[in-house]
């Protein structure tokens, strides 16, 4: 019963700052509403005995990433997005793109809940299925992570090397040319 | 020997573009070059004609050798041939480019090698299209052709020049791609039946395909669509005017000289024999069209008032006479077809030189502007009135053997059909020479016509071949006949045994 | 006892939440942030389908994930910021000299 | 041998064609005479080799091929002459007559310059060789190979002027009219090559002769039919006769040579070559013969007012011709061989002699401005004279007896409509010929004061052309008029021998003649295969004229005074009384009217066929239909495509979160096909 | 399990090193000194083609994700062809539009090696970190002259929809692994062939979602949008690039996975639908919009942008097919496919300025007469997309119909017939204006170095060689192919 209330609760907080997110216009309380909804989200990992991946979330997402984030943020001083005068009216009368867009995602979600729900298997608990020791240790975690994905890791290498580069290139100032 | 006629010019042609003319101090070169590569192309045809063994049916001359073969599922060769059928054609091909080159001689003056490398491609993608017997083959000449005819009229065309390209680019290859899917799924049929999963472009295995009657409706008209349009049978016919009026001389010589008679030679090679089943269904219709457009060029030839127009529909109705003896698929109807597509090379060819020859002096094609040329032009008048006579089927001249052939066929297969293609007889008279008159007999009209030049010796080069051809054939037309007769006949007994015995079932 | 389709149902909201975010604001950084809440909406039903399998996959393509994000993120804030310096704006509607 | 006949000419062609306007005009038109005469001396050498021969193996002989023209499957033509007894008398026509015609125009074109005199006499070879051609050719496509041939040297000859325009416009009148006539022949020849699949003249014959006569309207009439109207083509009959009279712009040596003598009556040579074929189709023949009569009728009335004296020959070349056609509708083959014998001779003296008529004048073609040339033109009105006897069919001269033969036939064929309509024609054709003879040569001159010939007649032009053809055009009419010059003369005096003799190797029974032609030309008729035809023939004859002495006489007498009749009256009015003329012509003023413009038939042909057609192709099926709907469509296709794709460039509208919706749509579109299907 | 065989990644390793010399080299070198490498870089792909050579018919497998199977190998030279092409072309552009060349030359061949691994990989995780890899790179390079607005626009735009499609791929794989336990290719197979799939709408959304993934890469309607934007904002050179390294790799991807792992679901079957249904339709959409839209086009790179979209569609016609003939078309035609349009851009990247891109059809007025080299290539290279013959894209074009054809989808091959012909009018505009219009008031000034214009030959000539005498090639894949599916 109490993972019960957890789930529900760390559920509801999560839809709720990313709701918010992208609910209002300043960007700066977006970014910090995120780093919440990531942190809901950590505590479901818990729930579902990935503590690693829980504390990686907290430390990395919102620790570095969403930092990142809010220092640029500061860096352009980026203003509060304008208030276009149709923000006030209906939903249904704001520019066909912003309007349609919100209802696709609507209609995704559909979708997905639908066939999420056709499927009965889905239904038993997740927890009775294995026991979580097999899930939970980090140095079984390691281990598979340098012997079955030993590749990837080194793709990544190079994927973070690409965006270093890159952002460097990008976002430097002009000095030649 | 085949694949050194058409090699002979694309090589020459290639060779060409290696001499450095920036300058264009090397055109005369060039030229003379050009000319010398086509009239010995012409000269090989004349050796492969030579040494045609007319007591066979047979193709000829065959060369085969493995072109793309993928292990299991692609057996292309290169594979080339002549029969009866193709071999007249290729001749008259040949012997066109070195007349379209001279044409030009003076016409021509912007981007000369450029002008007759594109023919001499032309040429030889023309002659490809003739010999080869492998479908594939076939149609990479048959779409490679387009290019330097596309250029030859984008480049040195009239005022409406882009216009007309694009349409005659785009018009024949929208046809020729029906063509090419219903090509595939011939192959594939092929690949599923005897070739057990190995695809077969070889028109001779296709010929041996069992397919049922409505696929071969569908590909039968795949394919005639695409014969349709280049002929140019009625509806299909308004790129032709276009492309005709804007071509410059030389184009417009090979374009009614030739590649018109590309579509009726696949009808004849590819469309009837491959289907014979549809064909039997589809002929009372083409021949329709081919009747209504014999009338309907004819009278709208009529009233042109452009020289060059005028011939471009004269060809459609001329053409529509190839259509229906092809259509009655009998021995004279076929035999006639095939005259009659030389004929029309030779005469319209004449045609249109000559009609290239006063622009050329005047730099206009309106009927109007000319008048009373025969006062100054005594050898011009003449040349053009034999040519004109050639075309309007005046016995002892080619056109009418060919007429007669056709004709005769379709009364031996259906008389109605001549009853109105007959019309057709009287009209040619009617336009032909009601532009003869308004052209070159009465007074003077316009000064600027009083001083034109009578013919130069290069034009005379270019048009005593082809009046002497129009008398040649027109007096011993057996000389033609005979070669192509056996071939003719396979194709006919062909078509006509597959109809019977479905008949009796 | 937590079934498993409670953690996809939510992740899925999460998505399409994200989504919904790409088209309601007019802010590239709330964009940005809006594909930030799918990925990790997708990390949620990786863990849970790990966990409901019973291996470490799951978990293991999460950090994959993570880095791909702040790999995307860095690019993407770089170019924000490239091309915050061409016109003073972050509203993508700003951005439309290529079309048609 | 018989390939030298009409070789010849062809060589004259290709020398004067090819150099002629480098040679001097003695030699050019010397050479060209010279050509026919030799083939005058050829044939007359191989009918000499024809006539020595037993007669029933005559129907055979002398055939010649020389080559295998066209040679399609089942279908062979031979390019082949044969000489019987037909072609034998044409041959003989032709180049006789063709050569003095040649000989005259040496004299007549004389003025002209050294190239257009070579011109002018190598398409005459040229014509003469497909005449030749015609006459000998032994199937229907060598035939046909001389039908077009004439066809287009007559369409040269008329426009040999061709600075003129209503020359050229009566060329191409001509040429297509005929045209016309061809189509419907080469119809013909195709059903009559699906029937018996041959197109050699004797095989179709015997295979027809071994057919029953056909009763109903079968395919023997159909093609018969066909060729018929070929014939009325070429032979200027009902419906297609009206390009002959406008044929009349080209030289007047020509009107004698072909549209007198020679080409016109191909026609009727092509139905006595096919005679056992036309006969078994009784339909044909009385079609063939009710055409014939009326054609004579029409032309003869048409040529009593006409003004233009060449335009009077050519109305009553037409009408002689109709006489043959009835003639050979009646199935009396050789009473028309016969006609178009002797008409070969008087009618090309009179055009010759009318030609004289002009050169004297200078062009002068209107006879109302003509009269009392008796004096200064003695050869030449003496000459016309005996053709004028002639034609006119007074005994003993060559008409008479050929006019008389055709109304017999008819007679005893029992058309006792048709004869009537024959003795009227006889009677207007004696009355108008009279006229032209009254009005040139006899009563005073009448030039100075010219009537105006009313707009759409033709002498004013032609008299201006043949003037300014004639290079001199002082406009003087009077001063002395010099008489036909030898070389005319020459012509004109054998040709007047010839219209008195020709006759008579025709010499009825009747009045104790053997009607010599008449059973020399009747195995031709016959189809081949009959062995001794020749004699059942003679049995027939014999036992007929027994028979019908009583009736050929009286009917000879009837002819005779029709004749003389006609000529009386022709005395009255226009020697005795000119006002009857005029007063006529203001009683009845419709009628003059209506015949003088020749009963509106060119204007009915132009206002019902030549306008509608070329109005329609320009305007509906060109502008409207060829270059709106047809190439329109075509256009259309381009355009639909071109404005489809400036449309949905417009979805691109570079707004990125619009294309993260279409990318969001497709999304969501493919997991709903995927769930909801 | 841990069968490790470094051999497996030596081309990709090859690329990889280099980069990071290529890296080193820029970090060492100083002002305005003139370093080669792009040389360098030629010669490490050269190597890596070379690799590739050796590694044919071998067979092998790295960490059990990397398989150097023939497949693989083809597409990984082509895209050894693709990149030493353009860095030819490019020495040129770095030049004139004063590129820090260093960076430059790293990022395509980090690129490339993004997409080598993107086709040899046999695990979707590293497929997504592959994607990711030759994305990023892309991303950058499009909008690396930051001085211009245009570029960067561009390059934002194929970011922000990169990132947001690669959510849903991601979001695909989550399912997949959900219902299989596993991203492994090997493992992914045979459970969907062995367990029965009825009624389980999951693996349908998975299916789905990876081919939105892909469907993005290889831009086919609707996730096309971003194509012409970036294409057109991008230097020409990249472009070029793009439009052909992309397309191979996600292609190869595309392939690897759908007629692999998800064979059993092309068709109709106990689980719904098949894919081989939805992606005709984007295959027909696809052409159809690419060439129509591509009429109306004034742009040269953004008509050429729409005819790239086109013959991806042409590219999605031979997966359709699936059978023998389809699959040694998909690789075919991406060689031509590659080659051809690299050459176009390479002519477009000549003519461009610093200051100017000349891509508008106005700027090739007369090209003929001031440039009539640069003319010809620009047609052959025009012809071969317009798949006329003798070129390469002809029998291209002709091998993927007869797939569709024999495959019994004779829609998709009258529909693709059509197209083609529609998309030859923009082609020929393009020659019209070169060789029917006389030059401009100014026409651009064209200096075109040594290096460009060789490799600009080699590849016309390629298009030839390949057009008249494509037996070998053809061979070549008929073979790669018949290691794998």
């Amino acid at each position: 019963m109490p993972e019960t209330v957890a789930f529900y609760l760390f559920a509801a907080l999560a839809v709720g700052a990313s709701a918010l997110v992208i609910g209002q216009r300043n960007p700066m309380y977006s970014v910090l509403l995120l780093i919440a909804s990531f942190g809901a989200l950590s505590g479901l990992y818990i729930q579902l005995d990935a503590p690693f991946v829980a504390v990686a979330q907290i430390i990395i997402y919102a620790g570095a990433i969403m930092v990142l984030f809010l220092f640029v943020v500061m860096l352009l001083n980026a203003p509060r997005e304008d208030a276009a005068e149709w923000d006030r009216t209906h939903p249904l009368r704001q520019p066909g793109i912003t309007r349609w867009g919100s209802l696709l995602a609507g209609l995704l979600i559909v979708q997905l809940a639908l066939a999420l729900s056709r499927m009965n298997e889905l239904s038993a608990p997740v927890a009775t299925r294995t026991d979580a020791a097999t899930v939970s240790s980090v140095h079984e975690l390691g281990r598979v992570l340098f012997t079955r994905h030993t590749f990837a890791f080194e793709a990544t290498s190079i994927l973070i090397l690409v965006a270093m580069v890159g952002a460097v290139l990008l976002a430097r100032r002009e000095d030649h040319a | 020997m085949l694949t050194l006629s058409w090699l002979l010019p694309l090589a020459g042609g290639l060779l060409l573009l290696l001499i450095p003319n920036a300058d264009r101090r090397r055109d005369g070169l060039i030229r003379w070059l050009a000319f010398a590569i086509s009239v010995l192309g012409f000269a090989v045809t004349l050796v492969v004609w030579a040494r045609f063994d007319p007591t066979s049916a047979e193709f000829q001359f065959v060369e085969r050798v493995p072109w793309i073969h993928i292990d299991p599922t692609l057996a292309i060769d290169y594979y080339v041939g002549i029969d009866g059928i193709s071999l007249l054609l290729v001749v008259l091909t040949a012997f066109l480019t070195p007349i379209a080159l001279l044409s030009s001689w003076e016409g021509i003056q912007k981007q000369v090698k450029a002008f007759s490398v594109l023919i001499l491609l032309l040429d030889s993608a023309m002659i490809g299209v003739f010999v080869s017997i492998d479908l594939f083959l076939f149609y990479v000449f048959w779409d490679a052709m387009l290019i330097p005819m596309y250029f030859l009229i984008g480049i040195w065309g009239y005022d409406q020049r882009i216009y007309a390209a694009i349409k005659f680019m785009l018009y024949t290859m929208a046809g020729s791609v029906l063509m090419l899917v219903a090509i595939l799924v011939l192959a594939y049929m092929y690949s599923d039946g005897p070739g057990q999963g190995q695809y077969s472009f070889d028109l001779l295995k296709l010929y041996t395909l069992q397919i049922a009657p409505e696929t071969q409706r569908w590909l039968f008209l795949a394919f005639a669509v695409a014969f349709a349009i280049k002929v140019p049978l009625f509806p299909f016919h308004t790129w032709l005017p276009d492309a005709h009026v804007q071509a410059p001389t030389a184009g417009s010589i090979i374009l009614a000289g030739v590649l018109l008679k590309m579509g009726t030679y696949g009808l004849v090679r590819f469309a009837f024999p491959l289907f014979p089943v549809a064909a039997a269904a589809f002929a009372p219709w083409i021949a329709v069209l081919a009747v209504i457009g014999i009338i309907y060029g004819a009278l709208v030839a009529m009233v042109q008032p452009d020289m060059k127009k005028l011939v471009a529909y004269s060809s459609v109705s001329h053409l529509g006479f190839v259509v229906l003896g092809i259509c009655a698929m009998n021995v004279q109807g076929m035999q006639g077809a095939v005259y009659q597509m030389l004929a029309h090379g030779v005469s319209t060819g004449g045609l249109f030189l000559i009609v290239g020859m006063l622009s050329d002096r005047r730099h206009t094609r309106l009927i109007s502007e000319f008048g009373g040329l025969k006062s100054v032009m005594p050898h011009l008048t003449a040349a053009f009135l034999i040519i004109t006579l050639a075309s309007i089927g005046m016995p002892a001249l080619n056109g009418f053997i060919g007429e007669f052939l056709t004709m005769l066929g379709a009364f031996l297969w259906e008389p109605r059909f001549v009853v109105g293609a007959g019309l057709g007889v009287i009209f040619s008279a009617v336009y032909m020479l009601w532009m003869f008159q308004r052209v070159y007999l009465g007074d003077i009209t316009n000064a600027k016509n009083a001083t034109l030049p009578d013919l130069k010796p290069r034009e005379w080069a270019t048009v005593v071949p082809l009046c002497a051809l129009a008398i040649f054939m027109g007096v011993f037309p057996a000389l033609f006949l005979s070669p192509m007769e056996l071939s003719v006949k396979k194709v006919v007994d062909r078509v006509q045994s597959v109809q019977t015995q479905r008949a009796q079932r | 006892m937590i079934p498993l389709s409670h953690y996809l149902v939510l992740s899925a909201i999460l998505f399409s939440i994200g989504t919904a975010g790409v088209f309601l604001r007019r802010n590239l950084i709330t964009i940005l942030l809006s594909i930030e809440i799918m990925l990790n909406a997708v990390n949620l039903s990786f863990v849970a389908f790990g966990r409901a399998a019973g291996d470490l996959d799951g978990q293991i393509i999460v950090f994959f994930v993570m880095t791909v994000a702040a790999a995307e993120a860095a690019v993407g804030l770089a170019l924000i910021i490239a091309l915050f310096r061409h016109k003073e704006s972050l509203n993508p509607d700003a951005f439309t000299s290529l079309k048609w | 041998m018989l390939a030298l006949i009409p070789l010849f000419p062809l060589l004259g062609f290709v020398i004067n064609a090819t150099m002629g306007r480098r040679l001097p005009k003695a030699v050019s038109g010397g050479l060209a005479s010279l050509v026919m005469i030799a083939s005058f001396v050829v044939s007359v050498m191989s009918v000499w080799q024809l006539a020595s021969l037993a007669p029933e193996a005559r129907g055979t002989q002398l055939p010649e091929v020389i080559y295998t023209w066209i040679a399609s499957g089942d279908l062979k033509v031979d390019l082949g002459f044969r000489l019987d007894q037909l072609s034998a008398v044409m041959i003989l026509v032709v180049t006789g007559i063709g050569s003095l015609i040649h000989i005259y125009s040496t004299a007549y074109m004389h003025d002209e310059s050294d190239g257009e005199f070579a011109r002018y006499f190598s398409y005459l070879n040229l014509f003469a060789f497909f005449m030749l051609v015609l006459v000998l050719g032994s199937s229907f496509p060598v035939l046909f190979v001389g039908w077009e041939g004439v066809g287009l040297c007559s369409y040269l000859l008329i426009g040999f002027w061709y600075k003129k325009k209503s020359a050229n416009d009566a060329g191409k009148k001509a040429f297509v009219v005929n045209r016309i006539g061809d189509y419907a022949f080469l119809l013909g020849m195709f059903a009559i090559f699906a029937q018996f699949g041959t197109l050699d003249f004797q095989s179709v014959a015997s295979a027809v002769a071994a057919l029953p006569k056909e009763t109903g309207f079968g395919i023997l009439s159909i093609s018969t039919l066909l060729l018929f109207i070929g014939a009325t083509g070429k032979s200027a009959q009902i419906p297609l006769y009206t390009w002959l009279p406008d044929a009349m712009e080209g030289p007047t040596p020509v009107s004698a040579l072909i549209h007198a003598a020679t080409m016109v009556t191909a026609g009727v040579y092509m139905i006595g070559r096919n005679a056992v074929l036309f006969s078994h189709a009784p339909a044909t023949m009385l079609t063939v013969a009710i055409i014939g009569a009326l054609t004579a009728l029409m032309a003869g009335t048409i040529g009593l007012v006409q003004n233009d004296i060449k335009r009077v020959l050519a109305y009553s070349t037409v009408s002689q011709l109709g006489y043959m056609f009835l003639a050979m509708g009646m199935g009396a083959f050789g009473a028309g061989i016969f006609h178009l014998y002797t008409h070969a001779f008087f009618k090309a003296l009179l055009f010759l002699g009318s030609g004289a008529v002009i050169h004297a004048l200078h062009g002068e073609q209107d006879i109302r401005n003509m009269g009392g040339l008796r004096k200064d033109l003695p050869i030449t009105s003496w000459t016309f004279l005996i053709g004028a006897i002639a034609i006119a069919g007074l005994p003993p001269l060559a008409g008479f007896f050929s006019k008389d033969e055709i109304l017999f036939e008819t007679w005893m064929a029992g058309h006792w409509i048709l004869w009537i309509i024959g003795v009227i024609t006889a009677l207007l054709t004696a009355t108008y010929m009279f006229r032209l003879v009254f009005l040139t040569f006899w009563g005073e001159r009448a030039h100075g004061q010219l009537v105006p010939a009313h707009p759409p007649s033709p002498p004013a032009s032609a008299r201006q052309a043949d003037a300014h053809a004639h290079g001199h055009d002082h406009g003087h009419a009077h001063g002395h008029l010099h008489d036909a010059p030898p070389a005319m003369a020459f012509a004109l005096i054998v040709l007047a021998i010839g219209s008195v003799t020709a006759g008579w190797i025709g010499w009825p029974h009747a009045i104790g003649g053997n009607n010599a032609l008449h059973s020399w030309l009747q195995p031709a008729f016959e189809a081949p295969v009959r062995a001794g035809a020749a004699e059942v023939e003679a049995a027939r004859e014999g036992g007929e004229a027994a028979a019908n002495i009583a009736v050929e006489q009286t009917l000879m007498l009837v002819s005779t005074t029709i004749a003389a009749l006609g000529i009386f009256i022709a005395w009255r009015i226009w020697v005795k009384r000119r006002i009857i003329a005029d007063r006529f012509a203001e009683t009845y003023p419709g009628l003059y009217r209506l015949l003088l413009n020749k009963y509106y038939v060119d204007e009915l042909y132009d206002a019902a066929i030549v306008q509608p057609i070329k109005v329609g192709s320009t305007e509906g099926l060109w502008r409207a239909f060829d270059v709106n709907l047809i190439d329109g469509a075509v256009n259309g296709v381009a355009s639909i495509v071109s404005s489809s794709a400036s449309g949905l460039r417009r979805m691109q509208s570079g707004s990125v979160r619009t294309y993260a919706g279409s990318l969001f749509v497709g999304v969501i579109v493919i997991l709903g096909y995927y769930l909801w299907r | 399990m841990l069968t490790s065989n470094l051999d497996a990644v030596a081309p990709m390793l090859c690329i990889v090193l280099g980069a990071l010399a290529a890296m080193a080299a820029e970090a060492f070198r100083r002002r305005g000194e003139q370093m080669p490498i792009g040389w360098f870089g030629v010669i490490v792909l050269a190597g890596a083609a070379l690799s590739s050579i050796f590694l044919w018919d071998r067979k092998l497998s790295a960490f059990d994700v990397i398989a150097a199977d023939n497949f693989g190998l083809f597409v990984a030279l082509v895209l050894c062809i693709v990149g030493i092409l353009t860095v030819m072309f490019s020495s040129q552009v770095i030049h004139r539009d004063n590129l820090p060349a260093g960076e430059y030359y790293a990022l395509v061949l980090f690129a490339i090696s993004g997409m080598m691994m993107m086709a040899m990989a046999t695990d979707l995780l590293v497929i997504f970190i592959a994607l990711e890899i030759l994305s990023l790179s892309v991303y950058v390079l499009t909008g690396i002259r930051r001085d211009n607005l245009a570029g960067t626009e561009a390059a934002f735009k194929y970011f922000l929809l990169g990132a947001f499609s690669s959510a849903f791929f991601l979001y695909g794989i989550a399912f997949t692994y959900g219902v299989t336990g596993s991203t492994r290719l090997s493992a992914v197979g045979p459970y969907l062939s062995a367990q029965s799939m009825t009624g389980n709408p999951m693996i349908l959304i998975a299916l789905g979602l990876l081919l939105v993934g892909f469907a993005f890469k290889i831009s086919a309607v609707p996730f096309h949008m971003w194509t012409p934007d970036a294409y057109e904002g991008a230097p020409a050179i990249v472009t070029g690039f793009m439009s052909t390294g992309v397309k191979a790799a996600a292609f190869a991807a595309f392939a690897r996975v759908f007629l692999s792992s998800f064979e059993p679901f092309r068709l109709e079957s106990p689980a719904g639908p098949g894919w081989a249904n939805v992606v005709s339709a984007i295959a027909i959409l696809t052409m159809v919009l690419g060439t129509v839209v591509g009429v109306a086009q004034s742009s040269l790179k953004r008509m050429l942008a729409y005819s790239s979209i086109a013959h991806g569609g042409y590219l999605l016609v031979g997966l359709v097919a699936a059978n023998q003939v389809g699959k040694v078309a998909i690789l075919f035609y991406l060689l031509v496919y590659s080659v051809t349009n690299l050459a176009a851009f390479g002519v477009i990247a000549m003519l461009g300025a610093r200051d100017k891109a000349n891509d508008s059809l106005r700027d090739y007025a007369g090209l003929w007469h001031t440039h009539p080299a640069l003319a010809a290539l620009m047609t052959v290279s025009l012809l071969s997309l317009g798949g006329l013959p003798p070129t390469a894209g002809f029998i291209g074009k002709w091998y993927i119909f007869t797939a569709a054809v024999s495959a019994g989808y004779y829609g998709l091959a009258v529909i693709g017939v059509l197209t083609s012909v529609i998309s030859v009018f923009f082609y020929l505009r393009v020659v019209v204006m070169m060789y029917m219009q006389e030059p401009g008031t100014e026409p651009p000034r064209i200096h075109v170095n040594a290096v460009s214009m060789t490799a600009l030959t080699v590849a016309i000539a390629a298009i030839f060689y390949l057009g008249i005498l494509p037996t070998q090639v053809l061979n070549l894949a008929s073979q790669s192919i018949a290691t794998i599916f």
